[in-house]
């Protein structure tokens, strides 16, 4: 479940590139080079087949030497806002996955080829999870002799001390699975159990530990996906003697290879090398760098201009969740000695979709013909330029497993910029002429030129557009309300790791329609709910993928929910000195356990 | 006393020369509606000890003229013509930096309005000392000594607490003795006084007046005063020099001028006054019109427009031809010596009563 | 003291201060001869080459604003077209124009628009259009509260000068630039139904009520100050002592000396004006897409400059010649009417 | 004096309470509920009500307001921990202390605004006086119109300008940042020479005009004129008695500028990255961030009120009028 947001940015007044902060978790991804634009398409393909399993071999550290790699020296990293959470329970958002692949460790963690396949291997445990009772239970052993910052040993007392403070009132913005998984879905969980604040925990017949280094969670139903879901930096560990519960926001306990030496909200973080953390216990992660220097207040134009110029500190220099700036791609992409060699670029996992309202604009003919008249290309450039983002032809990312990249129900191939003939056909065959319909924005440069393309080109058919802005800050929360008011809006979507079951339930289960859930669309269609029911609880990944490729055409074709319009790109420029730099499909962004300095 | 020795010199020299000397006198403003002839020609002498009345009324050039004495005009839009020669000395091709070794020392100025003309941002004491400190390179105690023997010579109470007032803790009255004062500084040879006490309520101008004359007389300073009122000129001058747009109209001691007035300008002044021995109900007789625009003087006599005798003068001359001003006793004007003493009797001396 | 008290000369009993400045006092006689103050400082306004030159600057921009939609009728396109959508050949891959020069062509003057590929041209004319009203309609209102609040402070002192002395002290102490931002969603999101977009008028008339609600404090400071220094001046007094209204007095006897600084008042307020708008319009809160607006340009253009500086070029030399053409202008209505302050 | 300093405190007080009240009750007048911001992505009815109740947006607006007056003084509880006094509350968006946040970020505002007033007033004043002294001449004519055209250009466009001209394509000077002056003097000072100049440029030919056009005005005075007529030279007079006299209406226009000056850095801050009150500020008001934009409004009035205050004084030092009276 991740959608766009960034609440800290003011995005009201920066040109947000591409996505602004994206979300963590998810699979597949485009190659670390810069391709030409046109081929990525295939090579996401490639790349968003099933994820690997890792044994415990694959599992047992140390990580195998990034070719070329030298310790020393501190990196820079330029960040535009400060992250929007250190505690991990409320980490949701990239900026904090990013950080916490580097301060915290969790049961499993994804190991990354150099072609972005991803295997789910042991982090904190010995492998990716033993499953047994036909996938309701699973069975984690920690690895020996862990230690936090601190120097206690973390032992299953304290994962399952991470698991179940997720309960309490003050845990709001991580993401839900487990908990969800463990104790009932929506916000049900919560009534069974209130967190470990007042002395009580959750039933052995939820989540056991048998002894100090075994902890077994039992499930309800059989979950296929948990190895992948406790990749997530919301399932990192919390070590239990030194939670600090609400102050734990700014002031966390470190388990990963680096720890906070110091931090000024809003201003700069300093992380220095965790020396509790041993090496041998992990087989991903580095500690090349003597540590990281955390810059924040550096927009994308900034942080792209300075690591450009390569001058001076610039040259140690990198981004997080930066990317390169819309009105630098030009400089960037025709100057070939930076092109490809302190740059990255990839596919995100997020699809933009125009959001119909199913209360409001009930007729299926008008939201194909809105569908149809789109003006997909000039929209995603406005969002970054042709490095921005690609022409969607589907509800489904092209990261996704199941997708297809020939199923074309809108004839984007031939039409990409809109087939507004086909359109007005439309809307005269329905007489919509003249329909008044509300189409709201977040209140950003770039969402403002959508808006206006948009409107361009639904009133060349005939509708009657009412644009309305909104604060961009809490722009999901208002039209996540049932009872919003508009009838068109854009929202993106990505998984949370490499399935489709991250992306079909949450937008497009009409069980779920409440306010602030993401079914933004308010389908309610029957079949849609027992197909979603059913292939959630298939254990084999091909059938399921089968499935949902089959589900997305059904909801495209017979109901048209939502009109897709684009899937958005990455790409990142890194200082002359920074080596290591590779793609990550699983965090979208650079992968910053590989991270050395040249010199 | 620093300068004990001046009244005596100034007394020498008096009787031999003139010790002011203006001749011919043009200062003329370049301005956007065109070229004002402020002073157009005006020539008069001044002595040691001695009091030079200047009467007209305004814009008639009066304080132009000083102003140019001191080189206080603007010298980017000013021209001046004619020689003024202050103790032998040309002035008006002297520069700034001769001037201001004069200015405050050889010649000083009262201005009218003492609240405008003293700094708020300074004490009083202070802005009478800087002259002193400045002409004689005496030190700052000195000077605050210097300004409070000033302050007392011109009769402030408790000089010693007053000199570090600022002006708007001083009364109107007091306010122009320091003024006084400080144009006193350094004993100055000449002293120009504008309109000393027109801003001034009349006890207190007699005051100032008398201050004036008995300062006068311990410095033998030379004074050129400048006003419109005849009765401060009745008072204290020793000559008189009446200005009409920009020159000299007439020209005699005071008795001879207030007494046998020969121009009509002068009548019509003193016409305009009014007299303590005159009738309650008898109306004041102002000039009729205005004062004319100096940009584009009238042709002829300035004063043709508002003059009531100018039929008396045959072939109208007076719009046509300029009449003259002879040196010594007397007045600019076409009417013959005869006409005047007769107008004179017949028809003005009736209304001054 | 300022000339137009001099002028007043001819009606008052007090004239104290004609010696001091003779040329002045030499002008004055020939103007008491026949010319009206008003022809007079046109006249003198006439001979300012700087002025005059100023003047018809001003003067061609607020012409161009006017006529806006007649000179993009002639010239054959509109501010709201993309034309860059619809002839993709204009835009390059980076949706940057794809002529030289910002896309300047013979068809399109300007260039053309980066990513939606508009008409910079007709922009800029409309944009002009959009600040220049707004700023004028909101400079006049914020003129007019602070003459009126300055007048009654100044005039009748006392209790309501206090209070209006505190009231201003109040708004001079608010964070002005904040509580535009902060103020004006406020104002839209209060007066437009949730469901329909915010009308082109409901926002001018936003910005014009709460730039001139958050702007009228140093106007009414300034005119106080001068109220204050006049209202015990002799012809107040005598014209107070003859009876004349408070009302007539203000209007008769105040209004008339105090034009001065609120015309240079105004000519400095109108381009800061300008400038708040633009600021309202940068942070998103104050003109939106699609609305032309001079200050929108420059946050479009600010963000574009390196790759299209063409596109910040025109509207950026425009409001640089009238910013300083506003400006000069006010130097020389200070000028004209008041020779002695001027140049 | 006392009853004079107790007045203006009172004063003071009162004007703060007044824009506290303004801002609350200004900002509940937007339909929008603001514990969205804190609400986060699953904002569900259940989540909403724990945000409210954590915020204590559960009360009546005016029993809110009370409660954020009473917490200024004595300090308040949230469900994320104890705040103490002075409390601004905590952030909607990220539950930071505001008065952290804030104390936090004062230094570079400062640093921003007072560095920037000294430039400003230096180049405004000098350029104006130069201009005043050779009225007329070529050098009035290069300060005058000179620095008209550059402040007519703004910040955001000179910003990065200057920027591209001397970091991104030269490297003569590092980007500007902010290092506490008390880390470094020298960085401080070249970290933020640029915003310095560039934030100075839109206020100096205001400040250029003033002065020339003041002292011209001065130098007219029948004081200065009585002055020279003492035999003062001229630059004496220039710089002692006309200058007094101008810089009363400097000293007003000074004072009028202050909130321009905040906003001012505002816009800087934005333009060069900085994280300043002014950054906070925008961030607030775009967020909706209610006890955020209560504080930067609170201590940026009542730092224009201590401006304010000193403006005051300064017209006391130049003028015995007012210090006397």
């Amino acid at each position: 479940m991740s959608i766009f947001r960034n609440r800290t940015t003011t995005a009201a007044l920066v040109a947000v590139a591409a996505g602004a902060l994206t979300l963590t978790a998810c699979g597949g991804g485009g190659g670390s080079s810069a391709e030409d634009n046109s081929k990525s398409k295939e090579d996401a393909k490639s790349q968003s087949k099933p994820v690997q399993i890792g044994d415990e071999k694959a599992s047992t550290g140390p990580a195998a030497e990034v070719p070329g790699a030298k310790a020393g020296g501190t990196a820079i990293v330029y960040q535009e806002a400060d992250f929007s959470h250190l505690d991990p329970g409320q980490i949701y958002v990239s900026d904090g996955k990013l950080l916490s692949r580097l301060i915290y460790r969790g049961l499993t963690q994804y190991a990354e080829d150099d072609k972005g396949n991803l295997t789910v291997v042991g982090d904190l445990a010995t492998d990716a999870g033993k499953v047994s009772d036909g996938g309701k239970t699973w069975t984690y052993t920690l690895k020996p002799g862990l230690k936090d910052e601190n120097g206690n040993p973390i032992n299953s007392a304290d994962i399952r001390h991470s698991v179940e403070r997720l309960y309490s009132t003050y845990i709001t913005d991580g993401p839900s699975y487990l908990q969800q998984w463990l104790s009932g879905s929506g916000t049900t969980y919560r009534d069974a159990y209130a967190g470990p604040d007042k002395g009580k925990h959750l039933p052995d017949s939820v989540l056991e530990t048998p002894d100090e280094k075994t902890v077994v969670f039992h499930f309800k139903d059989a979950q296929p996906d948990l190895p992948q879901m406790l990749t997530m930096p919301g399932y990192s560990v919390v070590p239990e003697e030194t939670d600090t519960k609400e102050k734990y926001d700014t002031d966390p306990v470190a388990t990963g290879p680096y720890k906070i030496a110091d931090f000024k909200p809003g201003k700069s973080m300093k992380l220095v090398k965790n020396t509790q953390w041993d090496p041998k216990s992990d087989s991903v992660r580095h500690q090349y760098v003597d540590g990281f220097d955390i810059e924040m207040n550096h927009d994308d134009e900034d942080q792209t201009k300075t690591l450009l110029a390569d001058q001076g500190d610039a040259k140690n220099a990198m981004m997080f969740t930066g990317q390169v700036a819309t009105t630098q791609l030009q400089a960037v992409v025709g100057d070939k000695s930076v092109l490809g060699k302190r740059t990255i670029e990839g596919y995100a996992p997020y699809v933009w979709q125009l959001n119909f309202n199913l209360d409001r604009v009930k007729d299926k003919k008008l939201r194909d013909a809105i569908t149809l008249a789109l003006p997909a290309t000039s929209v995603f450039k406005a969002d970054g330029g042709a490095y921005g983002g690609e022409v969607a032809n589907s509800l489904m990312s092209p990261t996704t497993p199941g997708y297809d990249e020939k199923y074309d129900p809108f004839n984007r191939a031939k039409k990409p910029n809109g087939d507004i003939e086909a359109a007005k056909k439309l809307i005269e065959e329905g007489g919509f002429k003249g329909k008044k319909l509300v189409y709201a924005y977040g209140n950003t440069p770039v969402r403002q030129q959508q808006a206006v393309l948009i409107a361009d080109a639904l009133e060349k058919i005939g509708l009657d557009i009412q644009k309305k802005e909104i604060d961009s800050a809490t722009w999901y929360e208002q039209v996540g309300k049932v009872k919003n008011g508009y009838d068109l809006y854009m929202t993106g979507w990505g998984q949370d790791w490499s399935s489709a079951a991250t992306v079909f339930p949450p937008l497009y289960d009409g069980t779920q329609i409440q306010d602030g859930a993401s079914n933004y669309s308010h389908i309610n269609d029957e079949h849609v709910n027992s197909e979603i029911a059913r292939i959630v609880k298939i254990t084999d990944t091909d059938q399921a993928t089968k499935a949902w490729d089959a589900l997305n055409k059904y909801i495209s074709e017979k109901v048209n929910p939502a009109a897709p319009i684009y899937y958005t790109k990455v790409f990142q420029i890194f200082g002359s000195n920074i080596g290591g730099i590779r793609y990550s499909s699983d965090s979208s962004y650079v992968d910053v356990t590989r991270v050395f300095l040249k010199k | 006393m620093t300068t004990q020795t001046k009244p005596e010199e100034a007394a020498a020299t008096a009787a031999e020369r003139a010790f002011l000397s203006v001749r011919d006198l043009k200062v003329h403003f370049s301005t956007e509606d065109g070229v004002v002839k402020a002073v157009d020609g005006l020539s008069f002498d001044l002595e040691r000890g001695k009091t030079l009345g200047i009467v007209g009324e305004s814009g008639s050039g009066k304080s132009v003229t000083n102003l140019a004495v001191l080189g206080l005009h603007n010298r980017k839009t000013t021209a001046i013509d004619g020689s003024i020669t202050l103790d032998g000395q040309e002035l008006t091709d002297a520069g700034e930096k001769q001037l201001e070794t004069l200015r405050g020392k050889k010649m000083a100025m009262i201005f009218q309005d003492a609240l405008t003309a003293l700094s708020p941002y300074y004490t009083v004491g202070r802005q009478i000392g800087e002259p002193f400190m400045k002409h004689t390179g005496a030190s700052k105690r000195d000077a605050r000594v210097r300004a409070i023997d000033l302050l007392e010579k011109v009769g402030i109470p408790h000089p010693q607490q007053r000199v570090d007032d600022y002006p708007h803790q001083f009364s109107g009255g007091m306010r122009q003795r320091a003024m006084i004062a400080m144009a006193l500084a350094c004993d100055p040879d000449l002293l120009i006084a504008d309109e000393p006490t027109t801003a001034l309520d009349v006890t207190v101008q007699a005051q100032i007046l008398d201050l004036l004359k008995d300062l006068q007389q311990e410095f033998g300073s030379a004074i050129i005063m400048i006003t419109h009122d005849l009765g401060v000129v009745a008072n204290m001058a020793d000559d008189i020099l009446v200005m009409y747009a920009g020159r000299a109209v007439e020209r005699g001691t005071v008795r001879e001028v207030l007494k046998a007035p020969q121009h009509p300008y002068t009548w019509g002044l003193l016409g305009s006054m009014p007299r303590l021995t005159s009738d309650v109900d008898e109306p004041l007789v102002p000039i009729p019109g205005s004062p004319p625009s100096l940009l584009n003087p009238p042709s002829g006599c300035a004063f043709h427009p508002r003059c009531g005798f100018k039929e008396e003068v045959p072939g109208g001359r007076c719009s046509s031809e300029r009449p003259l001003l002879a040196p010594g006793r007397a007045a600019a004007c076409h009417l013959t010596g005869d006409q005047r003493q007769q107008l004179f009797i017949e028809t003005i001396q009736p209304r001054l009563g | 003291m300022t000339s137009p008290i001099e002028l007043e000369g001819a009606e008052t009993p007090s004239l104290v201060d004609k010696e001091s400045a003779p040329q002045e006092g030499a002008k004055e006689s020939k103007k008491l001869e026949g010319r009206s103050p008003g022809q007079l400082m046109w006249g003198r306004f006439k001979r300012d080459r700087t002025g005059v030159i100023s003047a018809v600057v001003v003067l061609f921009f607020f012409v161009i604003a006017a006529a806006a939609p007649l000179i993009s009728m002639v010239y054959g396109k509109d501010p709201y077209t993309l034309y860059g959508q619809e002839r993709p050949e204009l835009l390059d891959m980076f949706t940057m124009p794809a002529g030289p020069a910002g896309g300047m062509t013979g068809e399109f003057w300007f260039g053309i628009e980066p990513v939606l590929g508009r008409d910079v041209f007709t922009q800029l004319l409309y944009g002009i259009r959009t600040s220049l009203l707004t700023a004028l309609a909101a400079t006049v209102l914020m003129t007019v509260v602070g003459v009126l609040i300055g007048l009654a402070g100044g005039y009748f002192g006392g209790k309501s000068d206090y209070w209006l002395g505190r009231i201003t002290d109040f708004f001079m102490a608010l964070p002005n630039q904040l509580f535009f931002v902060a103020a004006m969603p406020v104002i839209t999101t209060v007066f437009v139904a949730p469901d329909e977009e915010t009308p082109t008028y409901v926002r001018t008339c936003a910005i014009i009520i709460v730039l001139s609600f958050l702007g009228w404090m140093s106007m009414a400071r300034l005119i106080r100050a001068a109220t204050l220094s006049l209202r015990d001046r002799e012809f107040i007094e005598a014209a107070r002592i003859s009876g004349a209204s408070p009302w007539r007095i203000i209007r008769k006897e105040l209004f008339p000396n105090i034009v001065t600084p609120v015309l240079v008042q105004f000519t400095l307020t109108l381009p800061s004006t300008i400038l708040s708008i633009a600021f309202l319009s940068f942070v998103g809160v104050g003109y939106v897409e699609p609305t032309p607006d001079w200050g929108r340009m420059f946050a479009i253009g600010a963000r574009y400059i390196e790759q299209d500086p063409y596109y910040m070029l025109f509207p950026g030399v425009a409001m640089v010649v009238f910013v300083v053409a506003f400006n000069l202008l006010g130097d020389s209505v200070r000028d004209a009417f008041d020779p002695k302050t001027g140049r | 004096m006392l009853q004079f300093l107790v007045r203006r405190t009172f004063g003071a007080a009162l004007i703060l309470l007044l824009i506290s009240a303004f801002t609350f009750f200004m900002f509940f007048a937007i339909p929008q509920d603001p514990a969205l911001l804190a609400c986060g992505k699953n904002c569900t009815p259940d989540a909403l009500a724990i945000i409210h109740k954590n915020l204590g947006l559960d009360s009546p607006v005016p029993v809110q307001y009370w409660n954020f007056l009473v917490g200024i003084f004595v300090g308040r509880d949230f469900a994320v921990g104890h705040c103490d006094a002075p409390c601004f509350g905590v952030s909607f968006a990220n539950n930071q202390n505001v008065w952290d946040t804030i104390l936090d970020r004062f230094p570079l505002t400062i640093s921003l605004t007072v560095g920037s007033l000294l430039v400003f007033l230096t180049l405004g004043l000098g350029a104006g006086l130069l201009a005043a002294k050779y009225r007329g001449t070529w050098i009035d004519k290069v300060f005058s119109s000179g620095s008209l055209v550059i402040s007519s250009m703004q910040i955001y466009f000179l910003g990065p300008l200057v920027l591209l001209a001397l970091v991104y394509s030269t490297g003569w000077l590092d980007k500007p940042k902010y290092v506490p002056i008390s880390e470094d003097l020298g960085g401080w000072f070249m970290g933020l020479l640029i915003p310095w100049v560039v934030m100075a440029t839109i206020f100096t030919a205001n400040y250029t005009r003033m002065a020339r056009s003041s002292m011209i005005e001065q130098l007219q005075e029948e004081h200065v004129k009585a002055a020279r007529a003492k035999g003062m030279s001229s630059n004496f007079v220039f710089f002692r008695y006309a200058w007094r006299g101008s810089l009363i209406p400097i000293v007003t226009i000074l004072g009028i500028d202050l909130s321009s000056l905040l906003a001012g850095g505002m816009v800087t801050e934005f333009t060069f990255g900085l994280a300043g009150l002014g950054r906070l500020a925008l961030e607030s008001v775009t967020n909706k961030d209610l006890p955020m934009l209560m504080g930067v409004m609170l201590i940026s009035a009542a730092l224009i009120i201590v401006f304010n205050l000193i403006v005051d004084a300064l017209y006391a030092v130049i003028d015995p009028r007012v210090r006397l009276s």
